[in-house]
């Protein structure tokens, strides 16, 4: 089949290599690294991920027995934080407590991302009665307010007397269980403008299977918005994991957590004259939920430049 | 319109009677019941419990306790908080205003500054100001509530002794009138700002972004080729377009005026309905949870359909004939 | 050469409207109500026509990409709406579809060259390894040049994402194509290089096409036969010199002579409709045309006029004729 | 001869984007005559609405800056206005009308409101006779039910419809230029032909410059006194209409009116122009046309062509016509 000559085809003076373009997530690394406020981000979280993984090794005190008559010291040369009630030092304890809560807050939002993105794509992909069922299970857990249906779930897993190390477990899935709902309303109501794009009723045209549309051409136009409201979800996954901790009713003692240690100040002494029990988890929970916020943030701006605000 | 609202009312039954039910499920899963934690004082014995517990109907089977209960909230009857011993409506009445006064201020305030400043960074987008005020919202939004409260008590009461450190009027103190009133608030400042300043971030960055989505439509363009003054083009042109999914937002805070902010209550000692049904829930007063959650459901419910309707009032182009 | 490719029998596509409180159907969108043509081999049939005439719907219910509410479509006599979901699916590359906006009709994510191959992938049209020269191959006969492969659809021009449009089609070895206003969102310039492009794939490959559009002098220049349709109906039809030379419908006449002639000196009697387009939702009785028709007599405003052949193949619906 | 209304002298609009600097209005002269109806044609990106959006200040900055030149309107030098006397004249001496006709208007105000605003605001009418003088303009402009249509709202309108109430809005102060940016682009050709027919009427009736922003020459023979057609921000050629289409002189005029196919006069095979308008950041010194022109000698990709005016005023921007010597 001789070539047609229909007009001279493009000029190739610009003729380069036939090497593979940037793909369009390395373009949208760039812009993110670009962004001053994602680098801020991911130094504070990177520190904070070091600080509670790394930190305890560098702890003298890793395996300090408790010994009460070295409890309630201020922050001195040995111990950086002062020392709790039981005289563990109260640096390590906010490194242990940080694993626990950056865990939580990432499986957490693991299991929205999981539930949400599967019923929220069914949902949208599928529509019919499928799509009803799921709206108005969705429907009906948004109508509910959170933090009364935590606190309850709280309460029940301490007389269901649940092992503090299991525990951890059980606050993940609570967590998630309760707030997928938006994450499948945003992928649901994407998936729904998706599908009256042009380029997805061509690829009925074309005659593609279901698998290659959902794979080749939805899941890469969902994609994004999933990674930034899961990251999102992680800062507020951490939030409610430490308000409930707070309350006695999340991860309790013996395990760490932020949320626990700033219960601290619920008694008065300590409240008013030991601030080096509770200050320190208050600002560790904020540095990590401002850091992830910006690289959220980032995130959005860097996939879709247009959507600048 | 009305076509529309019962239309809307029939569609929410369904969520309702669903809400209640997964409410009552969770709160069956409690192991324990009230008559159990009674169980450790002596005088309790064994069928002692069990009359009790036939008194409150817990030993019925599931589903019929969940009907008994069902019908019980359809006339009103929420049972009795086993916490105060008295109904839970009038527990409920009792304590909710003094949740009311302090959400109206805190929305008062939010809204205020939110639009404000949202709507001023947007006009004047890349200046100083939106940077400025742009980082400030981002740590405003990340902060946990119950830390900054902390943190506000610590400074302006314990340190600086400017605020009372906590609950609704001086102790002791029977002011009347002006006096009560001034005592009040004094008491509420602390609150107030703690919750104000958590919530303006979010609202004034979703101010920010409607603003700057409304100044780049064609019809600003027109005004401006009108040769409007700018305040004009700002506040009657765009501001009008920019409120429209506002409305929404604004009803759908309106049942947090009722729910209270159970752990700022707590922090500040405030005495209002969330504080109260927090402490209910240590002691496992399952029936004034299990109406408090119920009432906070509905109240959500009903405002979902107020935003639309509200939606539909405001938006000509909605206007549902 | 002229036996009939795709013949189209009464076809109608009706958009259901939904309202009251179940939202039950309570009226139609008659998009399309009762259309019949034929399409020959190695011809060009083109539906013209105002927004709202139903042209679009017309070109993709043939190739059911909406499935009709009515009549019948066959392409070689096979009934394209009885068909299984997986003998459609075979049948797809045989029968394509351009899009009219170059910027949606392409996923944004997808390299251009994937674009163009994907589909005779998934059909195991050909094997892995031989699909790359195929596309670059499909690509330089629609003018793209081999490096753009690798590319990603925002580094292209409106004129060039046509072409990929086209090549994606191409590279299928189509039967038949619907071209969907394919260059009404293009550069004057532009519009002639795809126009150019699309005849002479006809010429070599013997493409027949369904072209769209509402630019009548596009369509005199590249179509063999013309319909022209309002408000869902095909209202005259005919060989393209037949029509252009004598229009018998008072609307193709109206058309064509608000078409401006880029002739400053040609002087002629216009013939202004008065006016809007009525909505499809609730067209007029009787001829749908009679609210605007110049020549409308009470005949129109009650009676449907019967679509005939008045001589030559020449079709047209009006009581006047 | 009736004086010149509004006069661009060496006009630089340009745009601050993160690729560059595109310089959409590139050295633009031209002039409009009162009463006069001048179009400005030319394909997308060559700036032809960057131009009237310059006079009308309406550039938003940033990223656009209107960074050097004049624009004398009625003696003025736009540019050098306030912005407070800039505002008494847009909407006052100039009225403006766009594309889009469904965006055009505020969705949540009623259209009276809209119509009633200039007037009150330039010529400090009361509301009731805004409202009496809005209603005469909405029948002016060819639409029945005029008080109805006062309370009513944008979106009960048709494209059409809305185009007539934005005509009526931008002629509420007898302005003394109209501006229309493809007034019918987004219409159907019958509804065009109305909106055409209405311009023309409002031409004869008021001694009003009208400067119209086409893509289309079908539009241009029909409407058009004075032409200017431009390219990747230049003007490359202006002459009186009949001129320009009985002689048109540079290749990408003569190479548009090929292209585009004209009902009654069927070629077999349409001109292309090849390849498409150039990147417009990094434009250097050359003709921006040379690399899709059949007759790009040398010279053309040496050196911009300036602007030279032959016997009749017939204006071109191209090598061909200015003999080397000549320079």
């Amino acid at each position: 089949m001789d070539q047609v000559n229909v007009n001279q085809p493009l000029d190739y003076k610009k003729k380069n290599n036939l090497k593979k373009a940037p793909s369009i997530w390395r373009d949208a690394f760039h812009r993110f690294l670009k962004n001053k406020y994602a680098i801020l981000g991911l130094v504070i979280l990177t520190f904070m991920f070091l600080f509670s993984f790394v930190g305890p090794y560098f702890s003298p005190y890793l395996d300090a027995k408790i010994d009460v008559s070295k409890g309630n010291q201020p922050p001195s040369a040995e111990h950086w934080l002062g020392t709790d009630n039981l005289g563990r030092d109260v640096l390590l304890r906010l490194m242990l407590a940080g694993r626990i809560s950056l865990t939580i807050g990432i499986a957490a939002t693991l299991i929205i991302v999981l539930i949400g993105g599967m019923l929220g794509s069914i949902a949208g992909y599928y529509g019919g009665w499928l799509d009803v069922i799921i709206m108005r299970l969705a429907d009906i857990i948004y109508a509910m307010p959170g933090l009364p249906i935590l606190i309850m779930l709280g309460a029940i897993m301490s007389d269901l007397k649940i092992p503090p190390p299991q525990r951890i477990y059980y606050v993940m899935f609570i967590l998630g269980f309760i707030s997928w709902v938006g994450l499948a309303r945003l992928i649901r109501s994407q998936i729904l403008s998706l599908k009256e794009q042009e380029f997805m009723l061509a690829t009925e045209v074309l005659g593609l299977r279901d698998s290659k549309k959902i794979i080749k051409h939805l899941f890469p136009n969902v994609l994004p918005t999933v990674i930034v409201s899961a990251t999102l979800g992680v800062a507020g996954a951490i939030l409610s994991e430490s308000a409930l901790s707070f309350l006695g009713l999340g991860v309790i003692p013996p395990t760490p957590s932020w949320g626990y240690m700033l219960s601290a100040a619920n008694n008065m002494i300590d409240f008013a004259k030991r601030p080096w029990l509770w200050i320190p988890p208050g600002v560790a929970i904020m540095l990590t939920v401002v850091a992830i916020n910006f690289i959220g943030d980032a995130l959005r701006d860097a996939f879709d430049p247009r959507q600048k605000i | 319109m009305t076509q529309f609202i019962i239309r809307r009312l029939l569609q929410s039954i369904p969520t309702l009677i669903g809400a209640s039910i997964i409410i009552f499920l969770i709160f069956a899963m409690a192991p324990g019941d009230y008559v159990t934690s009674q169980l450790q004082n002596p005088k309790m014995t064994e069928e002692r419990a069990a009359q009790l517990r036939a008194l409150y109907g817990l030993d019925k089977p599931l589903p019929q306790r969940y009907i008994s209960w069902a019908s019980g909230v359809l006339k009103g009857d929420l049972g009795d908080s086993l916490l105060f011993k008295k109904p839970v409506i009038q527990v409920i009445n009792d304590f909710i205003w003094n949740s009311f006064i302090l959400g109206v201020a805190i929305m008062f305030f939010e809204w205020l500054i939110a639009s404000i400043v949202g709507i001023y960074s947007a006009v004047r987008q890349y200046s100083v100001f939106d940077t400025i005020a742009t980082l400030l919202v981002f740590i405003l939004y990340s902060l946990p509530s119950f830390f900054l409260g902390l943190v506000m008590l610590k400074v302006f009461a314990v340190d600086l002794k400017w605020f009372p450190l906590g609950g609704m009027i001086t102790t002791g103190s029977n002011y009347t009138g002006w006096a009560h009133i001034v005592d009040v608030a004094k008491h509420m400042v602390l609150p107030v700002a703690t919750l104000t300043l958590i919530s303006v971030g979010g609202l004034s960055r979703y101010f920010r972004a409607n603003m700057l989505e409304v100044i780049k439509q064609d019809y600003i363009r027109t005004a401006r080729a009108k040769g409007l003054k700018e305040r004009t083009v700002i506040f009657k042109h765009a501001l009008r377009n920019a409120l429209l999914p506002l409305i929404t937002l604004f009803t759908l805070e309106l049942p947090s005026l009722f729910a209270g902010a159970m752990i700022t209550e707590r922090i500040f000692n405030w005495p209002g309905i969330g504080k109260v049904v927090l402490e209910g829930i240590y002691i496992r007063d399952y029936p004034l949870f299990l109406g408090y959650t119920m009432l906070i459901t509905v109240l959500t419910i009903l405002a979902n359909i107020l935003a639309d309707v509200l939606y539909g009032v405001a938006d000509p182009r909605v206007r549902l004939k | 050469m002229s036996e009939p490719l795709i013949e189209v029998k009464n076809l109608k596509k009706y958009f259901p409207i939904r309202g009251g409180i179940l939202q039950r159907t309570i009226g139609y969108v008659k998009a399309v109500d009762g259309v019949t043509f034929t399409i020959n081999k190695g011809e060009t049939l083109s539906l013209v026509g105002e927004s709202g005439c139903g042209k679009s719907t017309v070109g993709r219910t043939i190739i059911r990409l909406y499935d009709k509410t009515d009549g019948e479509v066959f392409y070689k006599s096979i009934p394209i709406h009885s068909l299984k979901k997986s003998e459609l699916r075979k049948l797809r590359p045989k029968m394509q579809l351009v899009f009219q906006d170059p910027f949606s009709s392409l996923n944004p994510r997808l390299r251009v060259g994937d674009a163009i191959g994907e589909a005779l992938l998934d059909h195991g049209l050909i094997s892995k390894n031989e699909l790359r020269d195929k596309v670059i191959e499909t690509m330089e006969i629609c003018g793209l040049a081999p490096y753009h492969i690798d590319r990603y659809p925002h580094e292209f021009s409106g004129g060039q994402r046509q072409r990929i449009g086209i090549a994606r089609a191409l590279i299928l070895d189509p039967e038949f194509i619907v071209l969907d206003e394919p260059v009404s969102s293009l550069d004057v310039s532009i519009q002639a290089q795809i126009i150019n492009l699309l005849m002479d794939l006809q010429e070599q490959k013997g493409l027949t096409y369904l072209f769209i559009s509402h630019d009548l002098s596009v369509v005199e220049h590249i179509s063999t036969r013309v319909a022209v349709m309002y408000l869902g109906s095909i209202v005259e039809m005919a060989a393209r010199d037949e029509l252009f030379a004598h229009p018998l419908h008072p609307y193709t006449q109206a058309l064509l002579s608000a078409v401006p002639i880029p002739d400053p000196d040609l002087k002629r009697e216009r013939i202004i409709l008065e006016g809007d387009i009525p909505s499809p939702a609730n067209p007029p009785k009787g001829c749908k045309f009679h609210t605007r028709c110049p020549l409308a007599k009470d005949i129109c405003r009650e009676q449907v006029p019967e679509y005939k052949d008045v001589g030559g193949g020449h079709f047209v619906a009006c009581h006047l004729v | 001869m009736a004086k010149n209304l509004v006069e661009f002298r060496n006009l630089k609009t340009f745009f601050y984007t993160e690729e560059g600097v595109v310089k959409a209005v590139n050295d633009v002269s031209f002039s409009i005559r009162e009463g006069e109806t001048v179009c400005i044609v030319g394909e997308s990106g060559c700036g032809k609405s960057v131009t009237a959006l310059s006079l009308m200040r309406l550039i938003q900055s940033p990223p656009g800056k209107i960074e050097g030149g004049e624009i004398i309107f009625d003696g003025r030098d736009i540019l050098k206005l306030s912005e407070a006397e800039m505002r008494r004249i847009r909407g006052n001496e100039i009225g403006m009308i766009f594309q889009e006709p469904m965006t055009s208007l505020n969705p949540v105000l009623t259209i009276g409101e809209q119509i009633m605003e200039p007037l009150m605001v330039h010529k400090l009418m009361t509301k009731k006779e805004a409202w009496n003088k809005a209603i005469e303009l909405i029948k002016q402009v060819g639409i029945p039910r005029a008080e109805q249509i006062m309370t009513s709202y944008p979106h009960e309108l048709s494209g059409g419809m809305r185009q007539r109430i934005m005509i009526a809005i931008a002629l509420s102060c007898d302005p003394k230029l109209l501006i229309a940016d493809e007034p019918t682009t987004a219409l159907d050709v019958t509804i065009q032909a109305q909106i055409l027919d209405l311009l023309r009427k409002i031409k004869q009736e008021r001694n009003m410059a009208l400067m119209l922003i086409t893509h289309d020459l079908g539009i241009v023979a029909e409407i058009a006194d004075y032409v200017v057609v431009m390219y990747a921000g230049k003007v490359i050629e202006e002459a009186p209409v009949r001129e320009l289409f009985k002689n048109p002189k540079h290749p990408y005029t003569r190479g548009l009116l090929k292209a585009k196919p004209i009902i009654g006069q069927r070629q077999e095979r349409l001109y292309t122009i090849p390849g498409q308008v150039p990147n417009p950041i990094g434009l250097g010194d050359y003709c921006y046309f040379s690399d899709r022109c059949e007759y790009a000698m040398d010279i053309c990709r040496q050196k911009i062509p300036q602007l030279a005016a032959d016997e009749n005023g017939h204006k071109v921007a191209c090598w061909l016509y200015e003999g080397e010597w000549k320079k």
